[in-house]
Order: C-alpha cells, then structure tokens, then sequence
C-alpha cells in the first residue's frame, strides 16, 4: 500500500470529525473538503455533510472541481440550504466542526487570512475570510489547518491580523467575549497534528514519520510546546486512501500543498488476512 | 416596488443605472453567476469611485479594480480560491494603498442587508467582537442586550444603490430563475434601491414560474438579454466556468500592464459585448455547455 | 440537527414528543395545513398546560382550547374570518379569564422566531409602540438605536419546544414538501428545539426533490404518514378545506357542552385518529380531493 | 343599473386606491379583497396588488373564497412572497396602501380587534389583530372601513384596547412614536365616507344617498364632524359593478354586512350614448 503525503493529511483531516456531527467547510478547501466526504464514507455515516459555498446537505460530488461553488458539489444531494439557514444555524450553535484555514495562525488558534503586514499598506493583501470571523465565535469545535508549516511564517507569535478567533484574543478568552463555541480542537499540519490541550494553546501530539521534531520546531514561529504522548500519525487504511482517489479523482486537494510535499511519499505492507 | 409590465432595455443603459460613487451589490458568488457583463459595461461606461458590496468574489472585484473604478471594496472574500489563487489588481491596489478596504464577515453582511430589507436602523450580531475586523469598522457599534447583559456589535443596514444580478432566465417583467446558490442575492434585491439584471435568455413568464421564480419582477427595475452574461464564470444550468479563461485573466492581471492589456483586447474594444462575445472560441463555449452530457465530459472541464 | 436516516414514527408516539406545558407552535393559518391530526393525538393523550404560539390560527388552536389543554396563547389571530366568525372555545375561556392571552402580531412574532434561529438573546421591532399589545408584554423591553438615538421595541427570542408541522408529502428522512404560504413554518422549523411532522402521503426522497423540499429531514425528528391529517383544515394540492365540517364544529363549539360532545364523537372516541377518518364521509372527501377538475366544481366547495 | 350597498361599498373602497400602487388587504376582509381586485381591473391596472395571508402577487382569482388562505387566491400569480417578504417590504415603507377594519374604532383612526371591555375578563374577545400593530405603523397609508357603523358600538371615543395605531395614541403621536407610515387616510363605512383632513381626525366628507346626516351622527359614538364640502358618495360605474360580481360570484363581500344592509338597493338611469 503506497500513499503520498496529501492524502494522509486528508485522512487524519477526516479522522477529526466524529460521526453524528454536523460539519462545515470553508471555500477553496480542498483539502477539508474531500475529508468531509471520505469521513462520511468511513467512520461517520450519519454526520450531516455541509457543502462549503454550495451550503448542499450530504451530496455525492461525482468529482471535486477546483472552485468550491459548482453544481458538482451538490450532486445527489437532497437540499440545499439558502445562506441564510446554514449562517443562522451556525450562530446559534447548530454546527459542530468548521475546518478552518490560515496565512497566519497563532498559538491559541486565531487566523489570519486578512493580510500580511500593516493594514492600510499591507505587503500581502490575503483573499479575506469569507464567513470565518462570526462563526468561528459559535460554532462548537474547529479542526484547523495549514498546508504551509513549513515555510515558518505560518505558525507566528502574533497574528498581524486577527480574522477569525481562536481559544482567546487580546481582547480576552471566549468566555470574556461570550463566545459560545468550543474554538480549535486541532491543528493539522503538513509535519504534524497539535491539540489545545486543557489551556486552549497549540500542542504538538502527534508527527508524521519523515518529519523530526527538530523540524518542527525550526518551522513553528511560537514556542513548541510538545504532548508527553508524542506519537506518529495513525497511518490511513486502504479503505480510506481508496476513497481519497474516489473522491478527488483530480487530486484538487494536491493543490493547496508545495509541490516539493508531493513528493513525500509512504509505504506500508499489506495486513495479512 | 418596480410595477412596469415590461422591464427589457438593453445593456449600455442598464449600466448606467450605475452612477459614480453608488454602493453597488454584486451577486453571485466565487466563479459562479457573477454579473459579468454588467461589470464589462460599467467598465466601458469608465465609472469610478464605486463601492462594492458582496460576500465571497473574484473576477468581477478584481476587474472593476483593473480598471480603476473601485474606491471602497467591502467583501468577506476577493480571490480564486486555491486553484488560481489571489486576486492580481485586488491584491495590487490593497497593497499600495488604493484601495479602501472594509473586509467584511459573510453573517455581518448578511445582517446588514437584513436590517435594510427590515427598514430597521440597526441589527446585532454575536462575533467580531475581538478580531481587527472590529477595529477596522468604526462603522459598527456596541450594544447591550436589554434581555441578558450580554454586549454585541450592532451593525447599520447596507442599502446598496444598485444590486447586479445575473440570470440564467428571466422574463420580460424582471422575474429571475436563479439555481442554488443563490448566495447574497435574494438579500440584494430586497435590500437594494434597484435591481439591474441580466440573463442568459429571456423566456415566457410561463416557462420561468414552472422552473421557479427566485427574485420576482417587482424588485427588478431593469432586465436585458446578455447570452453568457455571466462569462467566464458559470451559470448553471447553461454552461461551466471557463476555467482556461480564468487562468488566462489572472496571469494577464499578475502585472499592471498586461492587466490594462487584458482589458483593451477583452473590454474596452469596439463593438462592446458583442464583441466580447464574438471574441469566444465557439468551440469552447459549446463544451461549457455541454457540462451536462457526461459526468466524464463534465469533469474534464477542470482539467 | 437531526441526523438520521429514517425518522418515521406512529402517531400517538409522535405527539407524545408534547410534554405538558410545553411551548407548542402550530403550522399553517386560518383554515389551511393546520396539524389538525396532531391536536386530535394532543387531546387523546390528554396534554395540558400547553403554550400555544403562532400567527393567525382556527379550528387547531379551538379545539385545544375546548379540551382544555391550552394555558397560555401567543397568536396574533384565532378565529373563523367573516365567514364562520369568532373562534367559540378560545373566546369563552378568554371571557372567563380561563386562559392567557398574550396575543402578537405577525412581525413580532417573525422577529422572535427570527431570533431564536440566528441565537440572538434580542431583536428590535418597530411598530407595537403606543398599542395596548405592547403594555401586554412585559416580556418586550426597550433599546435605543445605537446610530440613530430612535427608541425601539426588543423582543426576546422564542424557541418552541415543538413545531407540529402538516405537510401534503414527505420522505422517510423528514424531508417535506409544503406549498405556499409557508406561513411561519419555515422559521418554526428553524427556531424550534424540534419538528414533529405529519404528512398525508410518504414518498421517495426523489419525488419530494421533485416536488421541491420545504423544510429539510435535518430539522425534523419524527415524521408520521396521516392521510387527511389536515382535515377539516385544507391541505392543497391534495383537498380543499372542509366548510361544511368546520361550520358544524364552530356550531357545536358554541356552548360548552355540545363542543364536549364534538370531542367524544370526533376525537376521543375509540379508535384513535383512524376512527376519526372511517367516521368522514367519503364522498365529501372525494369532492375535497377533486378540486381541481373544474373551477365550477371547486367553486360549489365552498357554497 | 342596479345595484346594492353592498357592491357600492367595495366599489367606494377600490377608489381608495392609487394607480401603481403597492397594496395589501388583511385576512378576513373580503370587501378589502373583492375592492382590490376591482381597482387592478378599472383604474388602477398598474397597482401591485398582493392577496393577504396567500402573499401572492397579481393573482387572477377565479372565484373569492370564504378563506383567506386558499389556492384559489393565488390562481395566476406568477410569484407569492414568503411571509417574511411580505412583512419585511411592509415593514420597510414598501408598502402603499393596507386595508385595515376593527370592531372599534376611534376618531384617530386607532382600531380595536383584540377584544371589547377588559383585556384579562373581556366582554368580548375578538380574534385579533393578526399583522395590523407592526405594519399600520409603517405602511405609507390606510384605508379603514367598517360594515357596523350603524350599531353606533364601533366608531367609538376611546377604544378599549389599540391593537393597530391611528394619527395618534394616548403615548403620542406618530412622529413621537417615530412610525414613518402616514396612518389612515379613509374610512369607509356603510353610511358614508370619512377622511382624516390636516390634523388626523376623522371628518365625514360624503354620506350614501339613503343615509341622513342625523342617522350618521346618531351611529357615531363621538363627536361628528364634517366637511364643509360633504358630498354624496359617487355611484359605481356599470363597468365597476360588472367587475364585483365577476370577481366575487360567491358574493362573500356581502357576509360583511348586517343581513338588513343588503336590502339597500340603488338604480340609475342608464347614460344614453
């Protein structure tokens, strides 16, 4: 069995989402997205799948197109929600996991995705955060993100800008804020998976097995702070990489990774029946 | 309300139902039914000084500022997602400074434009509080629940001067059949002044109410025929998005020049949207709307 | 949300969904889609104490009334219009002090619906200011426009605890078909802790997308096959109301003993919600069901 | 031509209305119902007449049915507005023109329709006010009628309870209260005509040739005062009469009136050609 490296991170996307929830994802995420569908197709049968930007109630996609608002991502799909029902459902805390995404993500979970540098002259105007900023506040667990790790400006001390909100801001805990939301449960990178632990700050928990802890802690801009648990990432199951390939069968969710991840890839020996 | 019979007119006057510095809705969403010729035109009319409302966008933002007819932008979102990435004039003018950008939240702008279509001076909304989103909206204010204690954002209404809405169909009377998404829409045409719209084809009043009417005829102040209105991107069931097109736009638009050159062979060339039209390859048009023969044809679209 | 796959539930388990003193909001108005077959489950399993919410109401909210399973009422109308005039059972336990009233009005009760479904603990109304509605509702507060200085009405949010909802057609998912007006139901469903659902006919998934889903499975939590579950309220497109019916239960409904005597023939008897429909008569039935052959036809309905 | 007060009254009523036009009638208000679609066939052809409790848009009804909400009234309609469509335009100052009754109402045009004595052990509870308390506040204007002005219960000093706003309430008047609708511009009753002139209080300005003046001031429980240019009401046309019994075949308008109302019976000389 040989996989790369995008589709393990899909996988330990998907393995975030427990079944019966009603889950999210944001536009151009690819990556959450084809998670969303291989969890719905493996251990969470009964969760309700929200089609980003097509706000499509458990759709079958015969393919994943590369934009996130195309009538192949309601196919099969029953109902489709008006935006209005999908963001007033999650206001009131009816959806339980956004996977959320960032240019920059600080120790406690908040994201930018706002802009790099000052605002009035920024020197990268990011494409914005869609519908993250509001919900991010009450929809009751986030599974974060980043493709990017490595590049060491992702994972910053400070967000330059703060879009969407994590365990607490400067201007306090989502307690102080009167958030009724849980914040990030995860943060899945392309190196690793972190948790937020009892105090709501990024945890490294688990790595993937190319990848050293050295390097990670080169590439994360805050101080590493590591589980006594460390382990490596669950490896995907055969079952689970089938229904990657099935589901994205032009590899859109490559798409968000550096080429150079690609390349990263694994093998393991089949189970012996 | 808009209680004529007959709405049709034709493009050019349609646009210039925009007037410099009007708030203007854009509808659709991402790559998907954005009113591009309507956009083209304001382009060709050279309007300026406008201000763009709307949730998640790409082309149409990023075009309008190419041509230098944007001053504010208010949008949750300007990009190509993850496929063709940010947006090249957006990002340009953002980062030099020209443009005044008001990044919005898709629920604060939604709650806005429900306090419009309400006729109410102020809604709240839980969020923001917190984020710079907050702080860069001097617009928005603090409340107190009379109820809980608990402290919200109260955001004003958002009464654009003119929404653009494309439609696959419609009829003479303004009537929109729109496919899901229908994004921010439906709020535009209630919270909007006018609702200047275009369609794919314009069909009997009969063949639109069996398909569904999504936005009825009294909202609409004008309606014009534009075939591939929304061009290059999608407008379901008619055609895919031209994601060749698409790419084509974003690299031309990586730099200054050949995003003014993009606009001259594109837009501002004689003969205005026929033009346009007529520069398509038919080939490639025939194939955007043949999505629907195969679900293989249909994903090699993307390819 | 409610996430399963196949919610279909017998009718007496369904309206014991109700427990006593429960906020109860009733689907449809006037004499159209009213739960009618729920209510009747309501009184056979004697609930009491119920809080009814809903805008204009009839025969559903009566009929409660005179089964004296109703303390409380928030509609903004009950009654049989100028044709079959006041509601009987609801005014003479209001004259008698027997009930309270806290009547509404159709946007206040919107707007709190409206609440509850955005989870917001207020929101403002115009209007209501200077009525006797408004010194009615100590529940209502004041809150001032944080941009204009205008003192408006808050209201609270209101979050049934059930929805009863009657719908022509739906799947086993919960997934209903309604034809308009929705009335409130759509936003009952949204703002109520859940939706127990009766519909005259269980189809497949793909005829109810057909037909067009109203209210999706994802809000509802059980759904209960019950033909002629509206009667004798009109469920279209499957049968108009049923005047002759509704007249002879507003006749008996006027005295006190003779609506106890319309309950013990029409609703407790034994037999349950079967014996209340082998007990109509089936050719007046039929002519409900024909309605649409001819306009001459549907028209002597209503004689 | 011969007609009764009946379909004079509806006839009196359509001429409320304005060409081009936003209007609406209540539940329950078949007169109201049966005059708008009289005013969209006649003078008005360009109103947007929308058919309260079904909220459809320029139905073509074949027949008015004794029920408000029923398919019948939306026969023809390309589209009904949702319920909070209809609301939120009205709400908005959409909305021209609302047809509003009451079982009292007083000089000021506030109406009564919750209940007659006191509200916690009334003398008669009504049915309610149904959409009336938000939007009489801000729909541009009313047209009020009663069928029961004779009863001399209905036009009366002082409402027992105010469900719907008039010019003015005891908290203030319309300005005060910030509504930005202009509140009742007639009342039609089965005796005659009212208007509210410049200061908002109701003043007689035409009388139905069988009624006296004396009949009117004995049936009207505060203080009459009328115009100096009172008038008689003026006639139906033949083409307005045709178009009463076309809409309204089942004559449901006429359920509004006293039974002894539709006894009053009027005939013109035909106008020679």
């Amino acid at each position: 069995m040989n996989w790369n490296l995008p589709e393990w991170f899909v996988v330990t996307l998907a393995r975030t989402i427990s079944d019966r929830e009603v889950v999210f994802h944001g536009f151009g995420s690819p990556c959450a997205q084809v998670a969303m569908h291989v969890a719905r197709r493996t251990h969470a049968p009964n969760m309700l799948l929200i089609e980003g930007a097509m706000y499509a109630v458990n759709p079958a996609p015969p393919f994943v197109p590369p934009t996130s608002n195309d009538q192949a991502l309601k196919y099969g799909a029953a109902y489709s929600m008006r935006f209005e029902e999908f963001f007033d459902a999650a206001c009131r805390g009816e959806v339980d996991r956004m996977f959320l995404s960032g240019g920059q993500i600080d120790p406690y979970g908040n994201t930018n995705v706002t802009a790099i540098g000052p605002m009035n002259r920024p020197k990268v105007k990011l494409g914005g955060g869609g519908g993250g900023c509001n919900i991010s506040a009450t929809i009751r667990h986030l599974t974060l993100w980043t493709t990017r790790h490595r590049s060491g400006r992702t994972l910053v001390q400070e967000c330059d800008f703060i879009t969407d909100v994590g365990h607490r801001t400067p201007a306090g805990s989502r307690v102080d804020l009167g958030y009724t939301g849980g914040g990030p449960a995860h943060l899945v990178t392309e190196l690793g998976v972190f948790d937020y632990g009892d105090v709501g700050r990024a945890r490294l928990v688990q790595i993937f097995p190319d990848v050293t802890l050295d390097e990670v802690e080169r590439s994360t801009g805050f101080e590493l702070q590591v589980s006594p648990d460390l382990g490596t990432v669950p490896e995907p199951t055969e079952e689970e990489l089938e229904i990657v390939r099935a589901v994205d069968p032009l590899a859109v969710h490559a798409s968000e990774f550096d080429p150079s991840e690609l390349d990263r890839t694994f093998t393991s020996e089949p189970a012996i029946a | 309300m808009f209680v004529d019979h007959d709405k049709v007119g034709d493009l050019p006057s349609a646009a210039a139902r925009v007037s410099d510095g009007d708030m203007v809705a854009l509808g659709g969403g991402l790559s998907a039914r954005l009113p591009m010729a309507l956009v083209r035109e304001l382009v060709r009319l050279g309007r300026q000084d406008l201000h763009l409302v709307g949730s998640a966008h790409g082309m149409d933002v990023d075009l309008l500022v190419a041509a230098g007819a944007v001053a504010v932008c208010e949008e949750s979102y300007v990009g190509f997602e993850q496929d063709l990435g940010l947006a090249p004039s957006y990002r340009r003018a953002a980062e030099a400074g020209q443009l005044e950008i008001r990044e919005t939240c898709c629920v604060t702008i939604l709650t806005q434009l429900r306090a419009a279509q309400m006729g109410l001076p102020f809604l709240p909304v839980r969020g923001v509080k917190g984020t710079d989103i907050r702080r860069m909206h001097p617009d928005y204010a603090e409340i107190v629940c009379p109820f809980t204690g608990e402290t919200l954002v109260a955001v004003p209404p958002l009464e654009p001067d003119v929404a653009l809405i494309h439609a696959p169909m419609g009829d003479r009377v303004g009537n929109l059949h729109l496919e899901q998404p229908y994004v921010l829409d439906e709020h535009f045409a209630r919270a909007a002044r006018q609702v200047v719209a275009t369609v794919d084809r314009l069909a009997t009043t009969e063949e639109v109410v069996a398909t569904g009417v999504t936005i009825p005829g009294h909202r609409v102040s004008v309606v014009v025929e534009v075939p591939f209105g929304a061009h290059p991107t999608s407008c379901y069931p008619g055609y895919a998005y031209d994601r060749q097109h698409l790419a084509a736009y974003v690299a031309a638009a990586g730099q200054a020049q050949t995003a003014q050159d993009y606009l001259a062979e594109w837009v501002t060339r004689p003969g205005g949207e026929d033009a346009y039209r007529a520069a398509l390859d038919q080939d490639r048009l025939d194939r955007l709307m043949s999505w629907s023969d195969t679900i293989e044809e249909w994903k090699e679209l993307f390819v």
